[in-house]
C-alpha cells in the first residue's frame, strides 16, 4: 500500500526544505510511565498526521505496569519521526529530546548526537530525584551536556500555573505535564492543535479536568509563541508530505492485523472466531477485536494458549474461520495442535507477535527470533505456509493474503509479526475494500457432492465441509487417514502419500503468489535481503547508500514459506547477498536450506531495532560503488 | 431435515466402520447406548458433532453417524467450545476419559464446566490408561499395580464428580457401561441440559483394569452397592429398597438406615433434591459400605456461555467494516 | 544452621532487588507477610524455596533472600513438585495468581492438590490479569469490563476454594492481604501443614481491578462481612460478636443469626469443624448478604505424596547398576 | 560397542556357511495380536543369543491394543534376523515366514521373494477366517503361491494334542500354538531350548499351564524331527556368531536408554529423577525404570508432558538430574519449558522415541520427523544439543554421552530414539562400568565461592549449586538476566551478550567431541551420511555395495548438534552426499544450512524402517565404481 505514495509529488517537494533545512524530524518524548509519555506520543502522532505529514513511531515502554517513578528501568518513551518526505523508520537518532525527569535524560542520552536540542523539565532535577536515577551529579550543572542545546524549562511549574484556576492542586497538575509539552512541541513543528482538544472533549468527562488538560495545551502552545529563547526553541513547520491522493489515517500493528481479519472474513463471507490468551506484546489485537460481533468477528479468551488454539481449530472445523495469536512462548504451546490442523486439512491463522527470548525473555522488547519455530518447528514432517509482515499498515495485507492461502489450501497459516511492529503507527491510505477481490475458499456449494476429501488438484485443498450440512457427514481426526476416505490408515504406501501431499500443498502456495520484486536497486551487486518489521530501516539505509553511490539493492520477503517460487534465480543475479535480522541467523539459515545459497549475515539480538546507521555500516562492507553502465 | 431423521433407527447411528476396540470392553456398551440415545431423541446427524480427545474411550466418534472429530489428548473440551460458539445450534457432545479428560485435559475440563459451555460430556472411567497399555491414571486407586507403578500407585485419585462440583458444574450424573436400560436415559438428560452436563461413566477395562467396579457394578450386589437418585424422592436403596440414606446434621454425613429398624420411617429419609450442590457434594462422594450414587445428582440452571454469542447481521457487515477501518481521525488527501 | 538462623528478622528475609510493583499495590503487603511469617517460623533460608510462574503476583521470589525460582506462566506447581520430590527436606512455597494458577494452571493446581504433595501454595488472587494489563481472569466476576471484555465478561468464575475442594485439598484457608496481623499466622499454619495447603489471599490491583473486595475487606464493615473461622470454635461475627452461622438442614445451607435474635442460643450456633468437608464447602461458598469466611477454613491429616518416595542407599549403588545391567539371560564368552 | 565384534574370528567364520549356504536367517513370526507371537518372537531372540548368534529384531504390532481376530489390520508381527555373522538389520526378506491364519499370510506376502518358506497354521485356513482377512479365495488352494515353498501344518491341532494330558480343552490350547510353533523353529534353527524352558517354569505359576507350554513346546520340536517333510522342512543350524570376548545379553533401545541413565546417574554420582507421562512409544522407558529408586532413580509420572518436563526441570534446580521423556506430541508441549531451561542454565535430558506425524500420526509405526524440532523447534534463539541414538545397544552409550553434556554445559540435551530403536532387540556386549571415565558435573565443591552465574570458560557451564547450600541462595527465571548477577535485565547489550553467550555454549560442545569417523569405506566417492535407527540397514547396504565394487562410504552421525567439528571438511573429500532419511529430508536441511553442502536425498515416510534394497539401488544410482588404486 505504501505504492501509494505520490513520486511526483514527492519530487515536486524536493529542495523545499522547511526553513532549517530538513524535510523530516525525529522527536522522543521520555518521562515516567505516570506521565502519560505514550499518550502525548499517540496524540503528537495524530496530529503530524492531520498536518499532512507522513511518519514512523517508535514506542518504547518498560515492562513494568507503573515502574517506581524517576528510576532509569522505569522510563517510557516515545518516538516519533516525521515530516514532508516518505518516512519508513521512526530514526536513529532524536532531533529533539523532552526529558521529564534526570532518568528519562541519562537514559536516552547516548542516542543523540551532537546538536541535538534537549529540552529538560528544570524542577525535576532535585537531588533526590538525580538519586531515583543513580546520579551523583546534576547533569544540567557539569559539562556533560555541552554539545547539545539544552533548554531548561520549568514546565511542572508552568503546567501548574496554567491549571490552577480550575482548582487543580500542585500534585493533579502534574498529571496535565504531558499536554503542556505536547502543546509546545505542536507549536515548534506547527502541527495542528484540533485532534487533540477534540480528543481531549471526548474523553474527559469531568469539567474541571478536560478544562485544566486544554489550559495546558493552550499554555504550552502559547509559551513557543511567546517564549524569549528564540534562538534555540525556532519554530520549524515541516511541509506536507507528497502523498497520494486518499484517505490517510494512522494504524498500529495491531491494528492493521484486526482490521485484515476483519476485512478478510468480510471478503471470505465467513464469520471468523479468534480465540486467544492474553501476552505481551500480542494482546492488543484481541482489545481491538473485543464486541466487534456485528461486523463478523467474535472473540474468546480462553484458558490458555492451548485452548486458544483448540477452540479455534473447533471454530474452523464448525465452518468459521478459526483465529489464534500469542508470542513466542504461547506459539511454543500451540505447536501440537497445529500438527491437528495440518492433518485434519483445517483452515486455520495463527498470529506470532514475536518479542524477545528465549523464554520470558524480554515480553515489551522486539525480536525476530521466532522464524525457527515457524518454519520447522513441529513434530512430524508437518509443513506450514509462512508469512511475515513488514510495517504497521502491511499487516492489513498480509493478514488478508494469509486468510486468502488458509482458505485456498484448507491449511493453518502462521502470520509473523512482532512486538515493534504492533506498537508502531505509520500514517495509512485507507483502502477500499470494494478494490479487494472476494477470497475464494473450498465451502461446498449447492452442487458439490461426494466426499470432504477431494481435495482440488491445483491446491490441495479438501472440501471445507461443516456440520449441519447433510451432505457431508464426516469424521476425521490426528491419526493418519486414508488419502480418500479420511479413515484411519496405518497403510505405508498412504501415509507417504499424505506426506507427500502435504508437503505439496505448502509448495503449492508458491503457484499462487507473486514473483519476489526487488524494494529498490538493481541486480548485480549486494542485495540486501530480509523479513519483517526492519523493512523500514533497511529501506532507508539502502536508499542512502544507493545514493551514495553504491550497487545495492532491497529485497524484503512477505513469503517465508514456501519462498517466492524465482527468489533463487533472483539472488543468482547479485554478488552478495547480506542477510540483516534481529536474531542469530533464521533467515539465513531458510536461505541456505532452500536455495543452498551463500548468505552474508547482520545479526542484532539486544530487544531494540537496528539503527539506519548500523546498516548502512554493513552496506558499506559488503557493497561495491556502482559502475555506470556503458552500453555499446 | 424432519422426516429422514424420523425414521432413523439406532443401528442408522452405527458407521461402517469396524468397531476396534477388546472384545469384552465396557466402550462397547456404552457405543450402543450413546446409539440407543440418539434414537431415542431423534437426533438429526447432521446436527449433532461427536468431539474426543485420545485413548479408547475418545475412539468413539469414528463409531457414531454423525460429525464427528477425533482430536487431540485432553483437548476435546477446548476444542468442543469452539465447535459450539462458531455455532450455537448444533448438538456437541464430549467424548472422554479418566486420562485424557482429567490428567493432560483437566484444565479445559475445569474451563468448559465453569463456563457452563452447553456441551454434552462422557467421561468414560476405567481407572486406567487403556491405550498406552495400562498406566495407572489420576483416578486409579492408591496402590494400583500398573507398569509404571509396579509396586503399587501412591498418588490419591481425583473424584470425578468432585471435581465437576468444584468446577461448579451445573448438572452431574453417573452411569454403569453395562446398564442398556438406564445409560441412554441419563445421556438424553445430559443432552436437554442447557449447560454443560457431565457424566461419569464406569468402564470396564477388561484387559488393564478388569473388573476394578465389581464391588459397585456386579448385577448380584448392584441393588445394595449403588442408590439411584431421582429428584425430588426418598433416597433408598436395597433389593427391598427398604435402605436408605439419612443426614447425621451434626457430622453433616449421610449415614445408611433401615426403614423400620430403630423406628426409622419414610420421614427420616432424605428426599433428593438434585439442584442442592451441597447434597451433591454428599452424594458424589459416597463410598462403600455406603452405596454409589448413580443417575442425575445434580442440575441447576444456570446462563450457559455459548447462549451470549451476539449473532451477526449480514446485511451491514461490509459497511461496517468500512466504518471500522476509517475510524478516528481522517486526513483526506483525495 | 542453628545460630544465624535464629537471629534473623524479618527484613533479612528481604532480598536487595528494588520491589517493581505499582505503588499501593496489594502485592507489598502479602510480601511483607511473608517477610514475617519466615521470620516467626525463624526459616532457614537455604532450605527454603519460593517457586512462582508469571504475573504481578509471581514476581514475589525475587524479593524473598531465599532460593527463588521464577518459572513459566502456569506450570509452578509441576515445577515444585519437582523441587519437593527430588529433595523432601526442603521447605517449598508456590506463589501464584488467579490468572496464573486457575487459567493456564489449573490442571497442575489440581494435581498438586489431590497428589497432596507437601507445598505451601499462595493464590494471590485480584480476580484480574495485572500484568497483561487488566484483562478478565477466571475468578472476575461476571459483567467485568476489562479490555478483552468492554461490555463485561460473560464466563461464570471459578471459585478458588471450591476448586480446591473439587481437587481433594488438605488444606484450604483464606486471608485479605492487607491483614498484616492475621496472615502470617496463615501463612506459617500453611507452611506447618504436611500435605498441600492452598492459601486464598484477597488482593487488591489498584490499577485494573481496584477495590474490587472492597465490600467484604473494608475495615469500617469487615466485623460484619468477614468471618473468622477457627477450629473448636462457635461461628461467630460481627462488631458485637452476636451473630452467628446456623445449618438449617433442610435445605443443606448455612444461615445467619442473632444472639438472643429469635431465641438462638450459642447452642444454636455451628462450631467449625475444619476437618468435615462438607462444612468446608459450606463455608467456602458462603457470599453476601452472609459473611465472608477467613482463616483456616479446612485442615485434614492425609498422608502426603512426597513422603513416599524411597531413600537411595548409596553404598550399593554401582553394585546394582551392575546387576541391572546383567539382568535376564546371560552368554557367556569370555 | 559393536565394534566389540572380533573381526578375526569374523573372519574365521567365512566360508564356514551353514549347510543350506547361508551364515544367517531371517524369520517372520505373524498372527493375531492374542497369538503371543511377540513374546514368541522374544523367546526365539533369546535362544538365538544364548546359541550364539547376532541379530537384530524388528517387532511390528498393531495400534490396537487387542484388535479383532483375523483381520489384516489386527496383525502382529515379529521378525528376527539372526546368524554366524555381524548382523545389523533386521533383514528385508523373511526366509520364513510362520503365519497363523490366513491375515497373517496375505499382509507378509508382499515381503517375500521366490523360495521363501511359508508354515501355514492349516486350519485356520477356514471360510469364516478367509473372511475375515478379506479374501474371496484361500490362498493355499489357488496358484498365489506357487513360487514358494508352503507348508501346511495343522499346528492348532497339534497343539491341541499335545496340551490334552494337562486338561486344556480346545479353546484353552490354542494359546499354546505360539509354543509349539516356536519349538518346530528352535529345532529348524537348532537352537537350545533350555531358555524358554526355563522362563515358561518361572513364567507360570499354575501348574497345569506351566506344563502345558512345556508340552506344546516339546511337541513343535518333536515335530521337526520326526515330520517326514523333511525335503522343505530342514534343519538350518548357524554358526556361532564370531563375537569378542565379553558377556552378552539382548538389549531393546528402551532398555539402552534406561540404563545409560541408570549408569550416568552413578557414574555422575547424581540422583537422577525421571519425569514422564505415558506416550507410544516412549513410555517403555518410564516402565524399565519404575521402582529403581535403590539404583539412584526415581520416577514421577506426571499429569501430562509439560508437568513432566517442568517437575524434571525443578529436580534438576534442587540437584539432581532431572529427565523427561516422550514422542513427537508430547515434545511439542515440551518447548516452552525447554526454553524455561536454556534460560535459567540447567541440565535436562529430553528423551524423544520419535513415531510417524504429523499430529497424532501413527503411534506404533517409526520415523525420523522430529529432527526440525529437536534443532529449530523452538521460539527464540535458543539452541540445545542434539544427540541421536543408531541401535538398541548404541542407546546406552549415547544416553551417557547425553549426560555427560548436560552437566558439563549446564544445559538441556535432546536425545533422539525411535519406535523402531525402541522395541527391536540386539546382541550387547555388556559393557563394564568400571571402564567408563566418571562424568563431571559443574556441582560447587567445598572450595567454590562466588556467584552461581560464573561460568566455565571452556564449556559455559555455571555452577549447579542446589536449595540446601546456604553459600548459594539465588534465584533465577525465565526472564533475560544479567550475565554476571542474575538478576532481572532488560539491558540491550546484556541481552546481545546472553544469547551469544548462549550460543556458544551448545558450539562448545564441539570442542569436546571426537572427530566424526567414517563408519566404512573411505573418501573420494560417495558419502552415505545419516543418524539414528537407520544404521544397521545402511551398514549392510554400505557394506554390500562395497563388496559389489562400489566406491560408497557410510557416515552416521551421533551429534546433530552442533555437528563434529571436523564434518564439513570430511564431506569435503566426497564426490557425492547421500542423505538417507525415514522424513523428507530434515538431516538434508541440517547440513546445507550448517555445511552448505549439496546434498542427494533418499527420503521414505511410510512408516517402516529401509530396506537394505532400496538403500542399495540409491546408491547403485549415485555411487561409481572404485577405482583401483595406481601408484607410480
Ligand atoms: C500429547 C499426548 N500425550 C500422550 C499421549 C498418549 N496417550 C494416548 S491415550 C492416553 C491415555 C488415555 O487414557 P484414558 O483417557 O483414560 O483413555 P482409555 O484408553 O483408558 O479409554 C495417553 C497417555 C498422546 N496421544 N498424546
Ligand atoms: C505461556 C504464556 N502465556 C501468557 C503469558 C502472559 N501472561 C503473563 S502473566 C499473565 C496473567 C497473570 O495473571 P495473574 O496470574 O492473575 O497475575 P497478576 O498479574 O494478576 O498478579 C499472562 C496471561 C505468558 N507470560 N506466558
Ligand atoms: S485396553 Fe481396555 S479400555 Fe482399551 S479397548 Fe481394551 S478393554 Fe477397552
Ligand atoms: S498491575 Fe495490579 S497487580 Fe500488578 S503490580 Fe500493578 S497494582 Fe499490582
Ligand atoms: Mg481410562
Ligand atoms: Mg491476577
Amino acid at each position: 500500500m505504501r505504492g501509494c505514495f505520490d513520486a511526483e509529488a514527492q519530487v515536486a517537494n524536493m529542495g523545499s526544505e522547511s526553513r532549517s533545512g530538513k524535510l523530516s524530524y525525529v522527536v522522543r518524548f521520555a518521562g515516567d510511565s505516570g506521565d502519560g509519555i505514550q499518550l502525548q506520543g499517540q496524540q503528537f502522532t495524530m496530529a503530524s498526521a492531520l498536518g499532512g505529514n507522513d511518519l514512523a513511531t517508535l514506542p518504547d515502554f518498560p515492562a513494568e505496569i507503573r515502574a517506581p517513578a524517576g528510576t532509569r528501568y522505569g522510563v517510557s518513551a516515545f518516538q516519533i519521526h516525521f515530516g514532508g518526505e516518505r518516512i519508513t523508520s521512526p530514526g536513529d537518532t532524536p532531533d529533539v529530546l523532552i526529558a521529564f525527569n534526570p532518568a528519562a535524560l541519562v537514559v536516552n542520552l547516548p542516542q543523540l548526537e551532537p546538536g541535538a536540542l534537549i529540552l529538560v523539565d528544570e524542577q525535576a532535577f532535585t537531588e533526590q530525584r538525580l538519586k531515583r536515577a543513580d546520579l551523583d551529579r546534576n547533569p544540567l550543572e557539569d559539562s556533560s551536556l555541552a554539545t547539545f542545546e539544552v533548554v531548561r524549562i520549568d514546565i511542572s511549574r508552568l503546567t501548574e500555573e496554567a491549571v490552577k484556576p480550575f482548582g487543580m492542586g500542585a500534585k493533579d497538575s502534574q498529571r496535565c505535564k504531558n499536554f503542556w509539552a505536547l502543546g509546545l512541541m505542536l507549536w515548534m513543528f506547527d502541527q495542528p492543535r484540533d485532534p487533540t482538544v477534540a480528543w481531549i472533549e471526548r474523553r474527559f468527562a469531568n469539567e474541571a479536568l478536560r478544562n485544566a488538560n486544554l489550559a495546558a495545551l493552550n499554555a504550552g502552545h502559547a509559551y513557543g509563541e511567546t517564549a524569549e529563547l528564540t534562538r534555540v526553541l525556532a519554530q520549524h513547520p515541516t511541509p506536507a508530505a507528497p502523498l497520494a491522493r486518499a484517505e490517510y489515517r494512522t494504524i498500529t500493528g495491531a491494528e492493521g492485523v484486526a482490521l485484515g481479519l476483519l476485512a478478510a472474513g468480510e471478503l471470505a463471507d465467513t464469520q471468523v472466531m479468534f480465540c486467544s490468551y492474553p501476552i505481551t506484546p500480542a494482546s492488543s489485537i484481541l482489545h481491538h477485536l473485543a464486541d466487534l460481533e456485528d461486523a463478523g468477528v467474535s472473540t474468546f479468551q480462553a484458558e490458555d494458549e492451548i485452548a486458544a488454539i483448540c477452540a479455534a481449530i473447533g471454530a474452523s472445523y464448525a465452518g468459521r474461520l478459526g483465529v489464534t495469536s500469542s508470542s513466542g512462548p504461547g506459539i511454543a504451546l500451540k505447536t501440537e495442535a497445529m500438527g491437528l490442523a495440518v492433518a485434519a486439512e483445517l483452515p486455520l491463522i495463527i498470529v506470532n507477535s514475536q518479542r524477545a527470548g528465549p523464554s520470558t525473555g524480554m515480553p515489551t522488547k522486539t525480536e525476530q527470533s521466532d522464524l525457527y519455530q515457524a518454519v520447522y518447528g513441529r513434530n512430524g514432517d508437518t509443513p506450514i505456509p509462512v508469512l511475515a509482515t513488514r510495517s504497521p499498515g502491511d499487516c492489513f495485507d498480509t493478514t488478508i493474503e494469509a486468510v486468502r492461502i488458509a482458505l485456498r489450501h484448507m491449511t493453518p497459516v502462521m502470520l509473523l509479526t512482532d512486538g515493534y511492529i504492533a506498537n508502531a503507527s505509520e500514517l495509512w491510505p485507507i483502502p477500499d475494500i470494494d478494490h479487494y477481490p472476494p477470497i475464494a475458499s473450498t465451502k461446498p456449494t449447492e452442487n458439490t457432492e461426494g466426499s470432504v476429501f477431494q481435495r482440488d488438484p491445483s491446491t490441495l485443498g479438501r472440501v471445507w465441509a461443516a456440520p449441519g450440512d447433510r451432505r457431508f457427514v464426516y469424521r476425521v481426526g490426528g491419526i493418519e487417514k486414508d488419502i480418500e476416505t479420511g479413515n484411519i490408515s496405518y497403510d505405508a504406501a498412504n501415509h507417504q502419500a499424505m506426506t507427500d501431499m502435504r508437503a505439496a500443498k505448502v509448495a503449492s502456495v508458491a503457484d499462487f503468489i507473486p514473483d519476489q520484486v526487488i524494494e529498490q536497486g538493481s541486480p548485480g551487486g549486494l542485495a540486501v535481503v530480509a523479513w519483517g518489521s526492519t523493512y523500514g530501516t533497511l529501506h532507508q539505509a539502502v536508499l542512502e547508500s544507493i545514493r551514495a553511490g553504491l550497487d545495492v539493492a532491497q529485497i524484503h520477503l512477505r513469503h517465508l514459506n514456501p519462498l517466492p517460487g524465482n527468489l533463487g534465480e533472483l539472488l543468482g543475479r547479485f554478488h552478495t547477498v547480506l542477510v540483516p535480522e534481529l536474531n542469530t541467523g533464521q533467515l539465513a539459515t531458510l536461505l541456505r536450506d532452500r536455495l543452498l545459497v551463500r548468505v552474508a549475515q547482520l545479526n542484532k539480538v539486544t530487544g531494540q531495532p537496528f539503527t539506519v546507521q548500523e546498516v548502512r555500516q554493513a552496506i558499506q562492507q559488503h557493497a561495491r560503488p556502482r559502475l555506470k553502465e556503458v552500453r555499446p | 431435515m424432519s422426516e429422514a431423521v424420523r425414521e432413523l433407527t439406532f443401528k442408522d447411528y452405527a458407521t461402517d466402520q469396524e468397531v476396534r476396540w477388546c472384545p469384552g470392553c465396557g466402550d462397547y456398551s456404552i457405543l450402543k447406548a450413546v446409539h440407543r440415545a440418539l434414537a431415542d431423541a431423534k437426533a438429526d446427524p447432521a446436527n449433532t458433532v461427536f468431539v474426543s480427545g485420545i485413548g479408547c474411550s475418545s475412539r468413539l466418534p469414528y463409531y457414531v453417524e454423525t460429525y464427528g472429530f477425533h482430536t487431540i489428548h485432553g483437548r476435546a473440551p477446548a476444542i468442543a467450545t469452539g465447535v459450539k460458539l462458531a455455532n450455537p445450534a448444533l448438538d456437541v457432545w464430549v467424548i472422554t476419559g479418566d486420562g485424557d479428560g482429567l490428567s493432560i485435559g483437566g484444565n479445559h475440563l475445569l474451563h468448559a464446566l465453569r463456563r457452563n459451555v452447553n456441551l454434552n460430556i462422557l467421561m468414560l472411567n476405567n481407572e486406567i490408561y487403556g491405550l498406552t497399555k495400562g498406566q495407572y491414571s489420576p483416578t486409579s486407586r492408591i496402590g494400583t499395580e500398573s507398569p509404571s507403578s509396579p509396586h503399587g500407585s501412591l498418588d490419591t485419585p481425583v473424584q470425578p464428580g468432585l471435581f465437576a462440583i468444584g468446577a461448579g458444574a451445573t448438572f452431574i450424573a453417573r452411569a454403569v457401561d453395562i446398564d442398556q436400560k438406564g445409560l441412554p436415559v441419563i445421556l438424553n438428560e445430559a443432552r436437554n441440559h442447557v449447560g454443560a452436563a457431565f457424566v461419569e461413566i464406569l468402564q470396564n477395562c477388561i484387559v488393564y483394569n478388569a473388573d476394578v467396579f465389581d464391588d459397585v457394578v456386579a448385577k448380584k450386589t448392584a441393588a445394595d452397592t449403588q442408590i439411584h437418585v431421582v429428584h425430588g424422592e426418598p433416597l433408598v436403596y436395597g433389593k427391598a429398597r427398604d435402605k436408605g440414606l439419612r443426614l447425621n446434621p451434626r457430622t453433616l454425613a449421610l449415614e445408611a438406615v433401615t426403614l423400620g429398624v430403630d423406628g426409622v420411617t419414610e420421614a427420616d429419609i432424605l428426599v433428593h433434591d438434585e439442584t442442592n450442590p451441597v447434597l451433591a457434594q454428599l452424594l458424589v462422594t459416597l463410598r462403600a459400605p455406603l452405596p454409589v450414587a448413580m443417575g442425575v445428582i445434580h442440575r441447576r440452571q444456570a446462563p450457559a456461555f455459548d447462549q451470549s454469542f451476539v449473532e451477526h447481521k449480514p446485511a451491514v457487515r461490509r459497511q461496517r467494516v468500512r466504518q471500522l477501518l476509517h475510524k478516528g481521525n481522517i486526513l483526506d488527501r483525495r
